[in-house]
């Protein structure tokens, strides 16, 4: 317990600065949010690299949430889908379904090079398409994987802060 | 204020019994029983200064080296050569079952010592039950753990009862001797546990005292 | 009904709506520092609610009014007990409802609603969270109970009205034992019923591990805004009752703004004190197995046990 | 000739002449007309008694020995009605319950009024053979009620077989009981008995005391007398199971107040000590039991164990009081315990009935079968879920304000008197809690898995919503638990006055007497009422999006999900069973079997569980296997040759002679 203590005193913050809002359009839904995105992520066929990467952009340095950002059990609390990989056959019809279940207003975030165009499994077997191909998407993050940055700049987009 | 320091010093002895009851990992037993031996030097403290006695005062100096200190320090080093066995992990009554006991052993104590409270009311014979308490949770924790050093806290929790129920019953001065006597007493025991249970993990690699019973066949 | 009552009864239930997502956010702030982090603000959770307000309300397919009124049950129950109990005024608006007992019980009513509707979703998830939260339920109550009784026997009465003036007329009796055994055996009490570390994770994801999210994954938008306001409400309430019970002073013990204004900011600092505490204390404890925790709970029992025990023994 | 009088004549009257009726005719309209009739008689008398109108009625000639004698005071009156009014709910129930060949029949038919007519002359006997006369015809009644639908499977027949022995076991230790208190006493009238009561020394009035407690408490299903009770009252047919659960079971408190408080007028502590030890185990095993339970009317006999196990504390709490002194708090705890008696009457009959109607519908009574019956029975599903508010002592709920009542007598006794009551008190308060909880996640699982979600068994899907006069019986019941719960004051009065002593007074706030204690159950209805409408009110006024989408539930994106997902009755209470598994000591059985190709491939898994009833294995068990030992050693008396037994005969009567001789 103390030493936990003594820890925590000597880490003290790690979280970098607040890098400056990101540019470019918000998505028109994500002003009704104000500020608050509840995000439920959907691997529909990814290697697994976004998923790092997600992870570590609610890790402590770069701390997705203070931008009030927030990852939830269940589409139904969920603002938006952050979607990882290409989709695969299996996972279509799983995708829509998620889709269909989150509350209007609704948004979609391709996370990842394989969720924007199939990245390098284009054309695979198994392959239903990229993430557009299925539901409508309003954000994408390029990148594979895309570094913590550049998902977090995403996520600003939608809270707006 | 007298009976408040009073009150509080109970409390904190049933408090600290409580939780050797409770909490599985050895060293946090033993820094309870040291708290518990600082609970009761400040109990015979308090008596000591409603009573101005100097003899008083040296019993809870005493008390406060012998069981806040000297025994627990004992435990330590003898918990330091246990190597990996660092818990009471399976005791013979699970800790929720004996949480329930102590429950039930706190009304039984309650109940025998009615009548020596009502013998001579005062805040510190109202307060023997409490001691009465410790003693049959320090007798629980004895019969029902498997590890030696455990064994040992609770035999010590039973002479932390009985060292208050003492104080809180005799008024006068008799005390030093008494209590002298008797720490000498458990310091002797402590020893003489601790060389057995040295002892016996150099024989048979642990002090599980279940697996004592094969040495009888 | 007096008008302090009365005023009470207006302030204190506005200001635990208000106050209550603030006390979460101060929480998860207080959580996001010692992890190192810069955390959403305090403002955030209220920011969560205003976005659910604006979303689509979604009715699960094979579900019933059940599980439409118990987030308004969940609420309504909380809200009772923010008017009722002297948070702000020493006296309660309502008198004869402002009894321990029934303040318990109004809050389990609440519990009890949701565990409901997590039954009534038919999902594995629903059916699991109701299953947990009923058994911790189950043995929270006699803790609960003997904690009440060893509160309530010196005072000779229930009332919440009577414990508050009781104690501040005679202050010297929060430091007995009887208290601080009954206060300890209350928080693991108020841990266990609002779901926090030990008992449960308020913020876990992982659905095996729930008890009070499992129940809860059905709702959506302006519901789910309700869960979570009451959730947090619950929060308050258990904090502001373990406070004014132990330490009511700054209390108002009449119905002048100043008083009042000194009551609010008293309960203010004393549930963000209790909050802040009890986050910071959630970073160094790991959560319980479920079938750890009533072990937790019997150590409770004992606790608030012993605290009647010395209510005879020490008096 | 007084109401109370009238009413008794008119009850019996009523309820002899359906029986007359159904032996010419069993027509089940007729019977359960009747039946209800004679429960409202029966009320009126039970009112007109309460609100002080008495009598007494002797009819030297009509029995043998000491003759019938009647007599209703308050405390009788209090049971008399109770009795009536759950007569009144179960007849009208029957009316169109009764419809299969099996319950038309005419032995069945007749038993219900005459079941119905001695359960009311049990609480007006005033002399010993009166009672024991009755209460064996109320025995007997059931009996044949119980064993109404044996060709349903033989479980039933096992179910009479206990009730019979069980009943009659306590019967005889009634008998004992009181013939042992009539020898001590001038005669065996009641008067006789009071009279004598104060005067006994303290060991014949403590056999007394616990022969009659036992057989009481055999009655009223306490532990460890209690295994017959959930045997007879799941497999009776419903609208009897109300009757037994919810009216037969109140005689034995009946019983236990009757001779510990009036006619032995107190007696020692260590009584009541072992009347409040009995409840609280009873409580608390009765409940744990209940939770554990998936079957949906065993759950609900099992909870009756619970209820009068709350009651005896009361009852208990209430004698401690007396003996130290305090005759307030004994007025409390009594009022406390007979108002539970009332309220336990509504909600079991109420979940009862509805218990009865799904049964009736579905055919089953297995939680771990049931489910999804809000959308095909309505009415029945708002039924259940008001009487699993009742019985869960939440507020607004009928159990709350007796419970409240009863901690509020346990809270303020502690200083009342000595170490007794310093230890009884505090275990007592957690044994209520215990059980309160307990009983929210029993009512809970009972609720919202068997009529909510979806259905888990084809037998559901099939259900029809209950005819028009089991829905006027189950609307009945619920009407009276909604009184209880909310306008408690409308029979706090009459409750009080069979308690020997007013201890609540108030009519929208209840206000204790001689202590500080206030409670207004209307006035918190009333504030979650307005409460929730004010919410509702601001939500709606928020909200952006007014209009519900309906959706499928959220099943990860999967295939749609199967009733084989959602979770049972067993698996909800699974935390409790392991939370108790040193207490109920379940048995498991787990069998994996695997494919033949490989060990490491399993192709099945099956669980089974049992939870026996431990008290029952470990008391009952060494009994009959004593008993059996002794049958077997007996045999060898019985050769089958006539002339020896003739012979036994001959030899007793010799032996009679020669001992009268001796002693002479």
């Amino acid at each position: 317990m103390l030493s936990l203590w003594r820890k925590i005193r000597r880490t003290g913050r790690v979280a970098e600065p607040a890098p400056p809002p990101p540019e470019g359009a918000r998505p028109e839904q994500a002003a009704v949010l104000g500020g608050s995105v509840q995000l439920r992520h959907v691997d529909a066929g990814s290697c697994n690299g976004c998923e790092v990467e997600i992870g570590s952009a609610f890790g402590p340095v770069h701390d997705g949430e203070r931008y009030g950002a927030r990852l939830v059990a269940s589409p139904r609390h969920a603002d938006a889908l952050l979607v990882t990989g290409v989709v695969t056959r299996n996972m279509a019809e799983p995708l829509r379904r998620t889709f269909d279940s989150v509350p209007a207003p609704k948004l979609v975030v391709a996370v990842g090079d394989c969720a924007r165009n199939c990245g390098v499994f284009a054309g695979a077997y198994g392959v239903a398409g990229a993430v557009r191909d299925v539901v409508p998407v309003d954000v994408e993050i390029p990148g594979c994987p895309p570094r913590p940055e550049a998902i977090v700049e995403g996520l600003r987009k939608l809270t707006g802060r | 204020m007298h009976v408040q320091l009073l009150d509080l010093a109970c409390g904190a002895l049933l408090l600290t019994a409580v939780l050797v009851l409770w909490r599985r990992e050895l060293a946090v037993i033993i820094r309870v029983f040291a708290l518990q031996g600082a609970a009761l030097a400040v109990l015979v403290g308090v008596l000591a200064a409603h009573e101005g006695s100097a003899e008083l005062w040296a019993v809870a100096a005493g008390v406060l080296v012998l069981r806040a200190g000297v025994l627990p320090h004992l435990l330590r080093r003898a918990l330091a050569g246990a190597g990996e066995s660092r818990r009471e992990t399976r005791p013979l009554v699970n800790v929720s079952a004996s949480l329930l006991a102590a429950a039930a052993l706190t009304l039984l104590a309650y109940a025998v010592s009615r009548p020596l409270v009502e013998l001579a009311p005062s805040a510190a014979t109202q307060a023997v039950p409490v001691g009465v308490t410790v003693v049959l949770i320090g007798f629980f924790v004895l019969v029902t753990r498997r590890r030696a050093l455990s064994q040992l806290v609770g035999f010590l929790l039973m002479d932390n009862g009985i060292t208050a129920v003492g104080f809180l019953t005799t008024t006068t001065g008799a005390g030093l001797v008494v209590e002298l006597g008797v720490s000498l007493d458990v310091l002797l025991a402590v020893l003489v546990m601790q060389v057995l249970t040295t002892r016996m993990r150099e024989t048979f690699g642990d002090t599980d005292l279940d697996e004592l019973r094969e040495l009888r066949d | 009904m007096s008008a302090l009552g009365l005023v009470g009864g207006v302030v204190q239930p506005v200001l635990i709506v208000t106050g209550s997502p603030l006390l979460v956010g101060l929480m998860r702030q207080v959580r996001a520092r010692l992890e190192g982090r810069a955390g959403a603000g305090v403002g955030q959770p209220w920011r969560d609610l205003r976005k659910l307000m604006r979303k689509e309300r979604i009715t699960p397919r094979g579900t019933s009014e059940v599980f439409r009124f118990a987030p308004l049950v969940l609420v309504a129950t909380t809200l009772v007990v923010a008017v009722v109990v002297p948070f702000v005024a020493a006296e309660s608006a309502v008198d004869p409802a402002a009894d321990l007992f029934a303040v318990v019980a109004l809050l389990a009513l609440g519990a009890v609603a949701l565990a409901l509707a997590g039954l009534d979703t038919g999902t594995a998830f629903g059916g699991m969270g109701a299953s947990r939260e009923m058994t911790i339920l189950a043995l929270v109550e006699p803790t609960l109970l003997v904690a009440i009784f060893a509160l309530s026997v010196r005072v000779g009465s229930t009332n919440l009205g009577a414990i508050v003036s009781s104690t501040l007329h005679d202050p010297s009796r929060v430091i007995s034992p009887v208290s601080l055994l009954a206060a300890v055996a209350l928080v693991v009490v108020i841990v266990a019923e609002t779901g926090r570390i030990p008992v449960d994770n308020p913020s876990t994801h992982l659905e095996l591990t729930m008890v009070h999210e499992a129940m809860v994954l059905e709702y959506a938008g302006p519901d789910l805004a309700l869960v979570e306001l009451a959730s947090a409400m619950r929060l308050s309430v258990f904090l502001g009752l373990l406070a004014n019970l132990f330490a009511p002073w700054g209390i108002a013990a009449e119905a002048t703004p100043l008083a009042l204004l000194i009551g609010v900011l008293a309960l203010v600092v004393k549930v963000g004190v209790l909050g802040g505490l009890l986050a910071a204390a959630e970073v160094f404890v790991a959560k319980l197995r479920l079938f750890r925790v009533p072990e937790l709970l019997a150590g409770s029992f004992l606790l608030a046990l012993l605290a009647v025990a010395a209510s005879f023994f020490l008096a | 000739m007084n109401l109370a009088a009238t009413g008794m004549a008119a009850a019996v009257a009523i309820g002899l002449v359906t029986a007359l009726l159904a032996v010419v005719r069993a027509r089940p309209a007729v019977v359960g007309a009747g039946t209800a009739l004679t429960g409202a008689a029966a009320m009126a008398a039970g009112a007109a008694a309460l609100s002080g109108g008495s009598f007494s009625l002797v009819l030297p000639g009509v029995l043998p020995l000491s003759g019938v004698a009647l007599a209703l005071d308050p405390l009788g009156g209090l049971f008399v009605a109770v009795t009536g009014g759950v007569a009144v709910a179960a007849g009208i129930y029957s009316m169109s319950y009764v419809d299969n060949p099996d319950l038309r029949a005419r032995g069945v038919q007749v038993a219900l009024p005459v079941f119905v007519v001695a359960m009311v002359l049990v609480p007006a006997a005033a002399n010993v053979g009166t009672l024991l006369v009755c209460w064996e015809l109320m025995a007997l009644a059931s009996l044949v009620l119980v064993v109404a639908e044996h060709r349903r499977g033989p479980e039933v027949a096992s179910a009479g077989r206990w009730y019979a022995v069980m009943t009659h076991a306590g019967f005889v230790s009634v008998l004992i009981g009181l013939m042992v208190f009539a020898a001590h006493a001038q005669g065996d009238s009641f008067a006789a008995l009071r009279a004598a009561g104060r005067q006994l020394s303290p060991v014949v009035a403590g056999v007394v005391f616990v022969m009659t407690l036992a057989g009481f408490a055999s009655k009223a299903g306490i532990v460890p007398l209690h295994a017959w009770l959930p045997r007879a009252h799941p497999e009776a047919p419903s609208h009897v199971s109300a009757l037994m659960s919810a009216a037969m079971v109140n005689l034995g408190v009946y019983g236990l107040v009757r001779i510990g408080v009036d006619l032995l007028g107190g007696g020692a502590a260590w009584w009541w000590l072992l009347v409040l030890g009995l409840g609280a185990v009873s409580a608390v095993y009765g409940i744990l039991q209940a939770a554990l339970s998936s079957d949906l009317k065993r759950l609900l006999g099992q909870s009756t164990t619970e209820n009068m196990g709350l009651v005896l504390v009361g009852v208990g709490a209430a004698g401690l009081f007396a003996s130290s002194g305090d005759h307030a708090l004994a007025a409390l705890s009594l009022t406390a315990a007979l108002l539970h008696v009332v309220g336990h009457a509504a909600f079991k009959t109420l979940l009862f009935l509805a218990a009865g109607s799904v049964l009736h519908a579905t055919g089953s009574r297995d939680l771990d079968l049931l489910g999804g019956l809000r959308p095909v029975m309505p009415v029945t599903t708002a039924a259940f879920g008001l009487g699993a508010l009742a019985a869960s002592a939440l507020p607004p709920g009928t159990a709350f304000v007796s419970e409240w009542l009863l901690l509020q007598a346990l809270i303020h006794g502690l200083p009342a008197g000595g170490v007794g009551a310093a230890i009884a008190m505090p275990v007592a308060v957690a044994a209520v809690a215990l059980t309160a909880g307990l009983a929210v996640a029993t009512f809970v699982k009972a609720f919202g898995v068997g009529f909510l979600a979806r259905p888990r068994s084809e037998a559901v899907a099939g259900a029809h919503e209950s005819p028009f006069t089991m829905l006027a019986g189950m609307g009945v019941a619920a009407l009276a638990c909604a009184v209880v719960a909310l306008w408690p004051a409308a029979i706090l009065p009459a409750v009080g006055a069979a308690a020997g002593g007013s201890a609540v007074s108030g009519a929208v706030t209840l206000r204790l007497n001689q202590v500080t204690g206030a409670l207004s159950p209307l006035l918190l209805t009333l504030g979650l009422v307005v409460a929730a409408v004010v919410v509702a009110g601001v939500v709606r006024a928020v909200a952006v999006r007014r209009v519900r989408r309906e959706a499928r539930l959220w099943d990860c994106g999967g295939g749609p999900m199967s009733a084989r997902m959602e979770y049972t009755a067993t698996s909800f209470a699974e935390p409790l069973q392991r939370v108790f598994d040193d207490v109920v000591q379940p048995e498991l059985d787990v069998d994996v079997s695997h494919h033949q190709e490989s060990r490491y491939l399993v192709q099945a898994v099956e669980y089974r569980r049992k939870v026996p009833d431990r008290v029952e294995r470990r008391l009952y068990q060494p009994v009959l296997n004593l008993v059996t030992a002794w049958g077997r050693a007996g045999r060898g008396l019985a050769p089958g040759s006539v002339h020896r037994y003739l012979g036994y005969g001959f030899y007793a009567v010799c032996g009679v002679l020669i001992l009268l001789a001796v002693t002479r």
